[in-house]
């Protein structure tokens, strides 16, 4: 044997395919050149245990599975897109690029489902009490993450340059612009003046293309990895059980090989709405003009929307404290909230998310109905 | 007089079809009676069933349970499937008719559709679960009735609005949506009754034919008790009958109700259809107590004699109400004899099928389902 | 304007018979797919050191798939049925004055396949395993059969061959250009589905078995992946030459988005295919860590594929509903040859507009929008016109009036440059500004003179 | 499960465990058919990368107008200029006999834009020389330029194909 290669490892040699096919020779060949074994092992612990909710650790892997969507079809989009001529050339993918509309509309779709699976994502987290000590970190990167994917969504919807884009932004921004202190600071930054003008669209581009995506795939490293290190969080009705009583899938080999096929589903899923409901394009942004009659964020504004006009006047800063407490009640419930198995105070910070996620979901379809 | 012109003028009539009944009227008519008469006797039995079902469940008749329990689910899907064939050639008879009046209710007539899958689902639900995981299944079985009377009240709705055209425009122009019923029908109760209440005879008769295969194969108590039972579902059902008869000759318009008493075939039908109701109802009594399975079959069939002689009457009855906008003989016929040779060959196959089957396999299943172990 | 057309809000008719009719046709394929399965299986389990535990699997199968195809798929059948009546009872009138005893040829099977699928379940207990594998073949082909006919009455729709009104010639329209490659593709699709529910179905045994039932299931799928593309493309060229360009157009957007349908179709149903096969390859690869939630994904992946390949089918059609014979919205295309019919004021040939809908009054336009449009447009929702006519003027609406079906995919405009006016005055009126037919008029006026 | 277990059973029997190596050719297979279909449906992405068939410069007339060049600045024998024509370069001359030429000025070896230096036509990338005719003299370039033919019309000069339509 030649020294400059080292052996594989003993325990690898359990799981290759064997040494004379193609495969098996291959991966040999790397384990002895490359000491990634324990790399493998690492990944090769982590294990789902196996109770009435397992279905819900798919959601995570769900919001991949669309944010890995939107990488793609956004590369594609980014080909034809100009940010100097922004509704000009997403009127062009959509009438003259051969299958730029059918794209677009994934990529509209997928965005959509992507912010639909986290905020399952979110709560289903949030009823599983996965965000209890010592897992803290992981669920403050979570909601960074979904904080980052709403900013993604917003600044995205900017970029067609569209009567609605234009006045979805406008109005979104003025809404940030009454935040006490820095409100005005933030908005004129964002906007790149006092006003929504084709120097927002620069600003916004490369958010949406440089600044968040890296944002986004480094805090969802450290998201994946706290999970890995830690492992998945077991409800308590699961860990309660006595050790023989507990069961497992292996993660990589069983739970995610499990959820190829809904996750193909899903991709079918995304196909289907961009055929039956593509995304259209509205006139160029007319900053003279009337909004449109029945303008409306998109759905997942909508709630904050909704609420907002119970406030009227005056009081529209008291509704935004509100709101912005009941956001920032999510920031701390892992502080609040920290007895496993779960105590007095543990349900009933479950029964104030009920409430919250109700209160969510009647604001949402108010919203939509009016 | 006038007022009739008039509404003529004003009835939005659509025309026949350009293509013409595909064979001559007379023998469309025969299988639409036929495929009919099937129809109402599986609808009869399935809807009868699911009554006696919950007088079964609330009186905790294990043995009744079981039983419709399994035949419950398979008289659905005959129900369903021979409902097919009738539609069909009423289509092609009434085709511009049926098709208006279906338009006019859709709302509720695509909901026939939903309730069929609700009451269909649950009848098996109930035949699925109703031992091992008893919970809910009286309400399945409620439930599923409701929505089996109500599919039947929309078919009203819609065949009575059929043969009265002057109420088109105005139920078309309040409801382009087909949010409607027509409820305006004088004849509505006393016809649906007509057509429901049956049920209770044809159950009934079906729990006794039980009996009678019961006693022959050796059960001798539980096939008494069957016999019994069925036979007070048959009397409830044929007094039903007849106060139904009588009620929709109450509220038939005068010329109708002329129609049908003046004489004639229509008169022939009525007299033919009581007397075999009667006779039925006789043969019944005498299966109750006799042995042996030629009483009970023999009203079974006398029955649906009656049954058959009511089908054709409820045409002739459609063909007075239209006689004023719509005759079958103003509608060329372009015979399909190679269709219909198709058609024939299909049907005697079919038949020579289930005759093997019903001699090579039945005899075991049916020992193995009915009988309760 | 034969008959009325039912307005469905939101939806539209034409929905509501696609939400049934979906819904139907992935089960009536595997009821004719699962036949073949149980065949097969039974001949399979004979074949096994362990016959009994296959079948105790077949059991649970052939439990499922009763139910299934029974409560699901006869209801939905006949409620295809109802909905077409509703949607479209000016063809399917045609339909079933042309195809009544082909249909009733199909009912005999459905009693004939029902009758036998129950012997079979029934059976279980009582009748011989030969009996057992001859009723399953038997269900099979009485089955097959009853798509054997329906194929030539769906094909006939969208190529109707050598059929004509006058000729009436049933075997040219029964055994049209589209009906050979339709009836393989629906075939293959029959066994690629009974796979995918035999993949359900034993996620419901025991790890082993489970293992055996996949890798048999799975050679299943493998007819479609091979040889779909090839009675696909047979079928694309069976296709009328204005289809192509349909398609072809589609490929980059058109209208905003909305006339390349048909292209999005396709693709939808080809690529969610080509997911089955790596969906297939995946559970094959490793059955025992599929879940059931896993299989039922698989079969709704085909669910969506075959929403593709019917919708792509519907679309094929377009403008009509029996290609060159009959108009979707009820227009037969015969008169339309001579202009001058198309031309008479609207309301003197249909039967159904209410008596206050005076020429000009916004009842005019709305009920010109309930009597043509709505068999396919609802105001605000599937194929919203509101969404359509946004940007319209009243100038741009007449023309595009007046030029409806140059596109290919609309029927052409029934009325008189009083009926437009009155229709665009009112598709105008939906976007919260109202104009009367009259301004439209005075508009339109002004602009034809210089 | 050994092949000699395999043996020891009935021919017709198949066995309970399945065949590995059967196994593995089956999902090799499954594996390409698999590879087929997901490449194909990659196809609209590649459609919609693949670049649309450039417009005709000339245009539905048959002709485009030369910018950067007017009919004074190429009065005289010799003179000529650099300009371009729809997108492109082009460079148009008098030469000594009095003839207008044009020729569109993409070097034949590697598409730099040659420059008009009065004799010769020359690139400043590699060298490449062309002479007056548009031939290749000197240096890389494998073909002569293409020329174009050139002409006034209410005094702008236009290009067009040698052999194509368009009004001079």
């Amino acid at each position: 044997m030649d020294e400059r290669f080292a052996p594989v490892p003993p325990e690898a040699e359990e799981s290759l395919p064997p040494p004379g096919t193609l495969v098996g020779q291959g991966l040999r060949a790397l384990l002895r050149r490359y000491p990634i074994w324990p790399v493998v092992a690492f990944f090769g612990k982590k294990r789902v245990p196996e109770h009435r909710d397992t279905g819900w650790y798919a959601l995570g892997g769900i919001a991949m599975l669309f944010f890995a969507i939107q990488v793609v079809t956004g590369i594609l989009l980014m080909v034809y897109y100009r940010p100097s001529q922004p509704w000009q050339s997403v009127q062009r993918i959509v009438t003259e690029v051969p299958y730029g509309a059918l794209i677009r509309s994934v990529h509209h779709w997928s965005a959509n489902l992507m912010a639909l699976a986290l905020f399952v994502h979110l709560f289903s987290t949030f009823f599983m009490k996965a965000y209890r000590p010592p897992r803290e970190l992981t669920w403050l990167t979570g909601l960074g993450l979904f904080g980052l994917v709403l900013f993604f969504s917003f600044s995205g919807y900017l970029l067609p340059w569209d009567d609605l884009s234009f006045f979805a932004t406008r109005v979104g921004i003025a809404e940030m612009e009454k935040a006490p202190l820095l409100g005005p600071w933030m908005a004129d930054l964002l906007r790149g003046g006092a006003d929504v003008t084709v120097d927002t669209i620069g600003r916004f581009y490369v958010f949406h293309v440089t600044v968040l995506p890296l944002l986004v795939i480094a805090l969802l490293g450290v998201h994946l990895l706290f999970i890995q290190l830690q492992g998945v969080s077991e409800p308590d009705h699961f860990a309660a059980l006595p050790g023989e009583k507990k069961r497992y899938r292996s993660f990589f080999g069983e739970f995610l090989v499990g959820e190829i096929p809904i996750w193909l589903f899903l991709w079918g899923v995304v196909l289907a709405l961009a055929a039956m409901l593509p995304r259209g394009l509205a006139l160029e942004a007319d900053v003279t003009a009337a909004a449109p009659v029945g303008i409306k964020p998109e759905w997942y504004f909508l709630a904050p929307y909704q609420a907002l006009k119970l406030f009227p006047g005056r009081l529209e800063l008291v509704g935004m404290a509100m709101m912005g407490l009941a956001a920032g009640s999510l920031l701390v419930v892992p502080f609040i909230d920290r007895a496993t198995p779960s105590d007095a105070r543990g349900r009933l910070v479950a029964w104030l998310g009920a409430a919250g996620l109700v209160g969510l979901i009647v604001m949402t379809v108010w919203g939509l109905l009016s | 007089m006038t007022a009739l012109v008039a509404l003529l003028a004003a009835a939005p009539l659509p025309a026949p079809d350009p293509l013409g009944f595909p064979a001559a009227p007379v023998l469309l008519q025969g299988l639409a009676y036929l495929t009919f008469t099937l129809h109402l006797l599986a609808m009869n039995f399935t809807v009868g069933g699911a009554v006696l079902l919950l007088i079964a469940r609330l009186r905790r008749d294990e043995p009744s349970v079981h039983f419709w329990a399994t035949a419950l689910p398979l008289g659905f899907s005959y129900l369903v499937t021979l409902g097919i064939p009738p539609l069909l050639f009423v289509q092609v008879l009434y085709g511009q008719l049926f098709y208006t009046s279906s338009v006019l209710i859709g709302g509720f007539w695509i909901l026939v559709i939903p309730l069929l899958i609700l009451a269909y689902a649950l009848l098996y639900a109930h035949k699925l679960t109703h031992e091992s995981r008893p919970r809910f299944q009286t309400v399945f079985v409620a439930v599923a009735l409701l929505a089996m009377l109500f599919i039947g009240f929309i078919y009203v709705n819609n065949l009575t609005l059929l043969q009265t055209p002057g109420r088109w425009l105005a139920k078309y122009t309040a409801h382009p949506g087909g949010m409607t019923l027509n409820m305006e029908e004088p004849t509505h109760g006393p016809r649906y009754l007509f057509f429901i209440l049956p049920a209770f005879a044809v159950a009934g008769l079906a729990f006794m034919l039980r009996g009678a295969y019961l006693s022959r194969w050796g059960h001798a108590e539980e096939g008494q008790r069957s016999r019994r039972l069925g036979f007070v579902s048959v009397v409830v059902g044929a007094v039903g009958v007849f106060i139904g008869a009588a009620g929709l000759l109450a509220t038939f318009p005068a010329h109708i109700r002329t129609f049908v008493l003046g004489g004639g075939l229509p008169t022939g039908l009525l007299t033919a259809a009581v007397a075999a109701a009667v006779v039925g109802l006789v043969l019944a009594f005498a299966a109750r107590k006799a042995q042996g399975l030629l009483p009970i079959y023999a009203a079974i069939l006398s029955f649906a004699a009656g049954l058959a002689c009511v089908v054709v009457l409820r045409d002739q009855v459609r063909g007075a109400y239209l006689a004023p906008y719509f005759q079958l003989r103003d509608v060329p016929v372009n015979v399909q004899y190679g269709m219909l040779a198709v058609f024939g060959a299909s049907l005697v196959a079919g038949l020579g099928l289930l005759i093997v089957l019903l001699v090579k396999v039945a005899r075991p299943i049916a020992a193995k389902h009915v009988v309760v172990r | 304007m034969n008959y009325p057309v039912w307005n469905v809000p939101i939806l539209g008719s034409g929905l509501v018979v696609a939400i049934i009719a979906i819904i139907h046709i992935l089960i009536s394929h595997l009821a004719v797919g699962g036949g073949a399965f149980l065949a097969v299986a039974e001949w399979w389990a004979s074949r096994q050191a362990d016959p009994e535990r296959i079948r105790a699997f077949l059991r649970k199968f052939v439990t499922y798939f009763l139910v299934y195809t029974t409560v699901f798929g006869a209801t939905t059948g006949v409620g295809i049925w109802f909905s077409i009546q509703l949607a479209n009872p000016e063809a399917t009138s045609l339909l079933i004055h042309q195809f009544v005893f082909a249909w009733a040829t199909e009912w005999v099977t459905f009693i004939g396949e029902l009758t036998v699928l129950y012997f079979y379940y029934y059976g279980w207990h009582t009748n011989s395993r030969r009996m057992q594998l001859v009723l399953a073949i038997l269900y099979f082909v009485i089955a097959w059969f009853s798509l054997f006919i329906i194929n030539g009455i769906l094909t006939f729709m969208l190529t109707p061959g050598g059929w004509t009104l006058e000729n009436r010639d049933i075997v040219a329209g029964f055994f049209n250009p589209g009906y050979w490659p339709a009836l393989f593709i629906r075939t293959l699709v029959m066994l690629t589905l009974a796979g995918l529910f035999g993949f359900v179905v034993a996620t419901r045994v025991d790890d082993d078995l489970k293992e055996r039932i996949i890798g048999f299931a799975a050679r299943f799928v493998v007819p479609a992946a091979l040889l779909m593309p090839l009675f696909a493309a047979w079928y694309w060229f069976s296709l009328p030459v204005e289809t192509h360009t349909m398609w072809h157009n589609g490929i980059v957007g058109v209208a905003g988005g909305r006339l390349e349908a048909i292209t999005r179709y396709s693709w939808l149903a080809a690529i969610t295919g080509g997911l089955i096969v790596i969906g297939t390859l995946i559970i094959a690869w490793k059955p025992r860590a599929t879940t059931t939630t896993a299989a039922i994904a698989l079969l709704a992946t085909a669910q969506l594929s075959m929403l593709g390949g019917e919708f792509f089918r519907e679309m094929a059609r377009k403008p009509f509903v029996i290609r060159g014979v009959l108009y979707s919205n009820g227009l037969w295309k015969a008169p339309s040859k001579a202009p001058v019919a198309l031309d008479q004021p609207y309301f003197e040939s249909t039967r159904w507009e209410p008596d206050h809908a005076t020429p000009g009054s916004a009842a005019h336009g709305e009920w010109i929008y309930r009597l043509q449009c709505a068999s396919c447009h609802t105001l605000d929702g599937y194929r919203s016109l509101a969404a359509r006519t946004a940007q319209w003027t009243p100038g741009f609406g007449d023309r595009f009036l007046q030029n409806l079906n140059q596109q290919g995919v609309m029927p052409p405009f029934q009325g008189n440059s009083q009926d437009r006016a009155a229709l665009v005055a009112y598709l105008i009126s939906l976007h919260g500004k109202p104009v009367a037919a009259a301004e439209v008029e005075a508009t339109l006026a002004k602009e034809a003179k210089p | 499960m050994s092949a000699d277990d395999k043996s020891a059973r009935p021919a017709n029997v198949a066995v309970p465990v399945p065949d590995r190596r059967e196994r593995r050719r089956f999902l090799g297979a499954l594996g390409g058919l698999a590879a087929v279909w997901a490449g194909a449906s990659l196809y609209p992405v590649y459609r919609f990368l693949s670049p649309q068939p450039a417009p005709d410069p000339f245009g539905k007339e048959g002709r485009a107008v030369v910018e950067k060049i007017s009919p004074a600045e190429v009065a005289q024998n010799g003179m000529g200029k650099n300009g371009g024509y729809a997108g492109r370069g082009v460079i148009v001359f008098r030469n000594e006999s009095g003839e207008l030429k044009a020729f569109d000025s993409k070097c034949t070896h590697a598409g730099c834009n040659v420059q008009f230096q009065g004799a010769k036509l020359f690139c400043n990338c590699h060298g490449g020389t062309y002479d007056q005719t548009g031939k290749n003299i000197a240096g890389p370039p494998p073909r002569p330029l293409t020329e174009l033919r050139v002409f006034e019309d209410q005094g702008l000069l236009f290009v067009a194909r040698l052999a194509g339509p368009g009004k001079g």
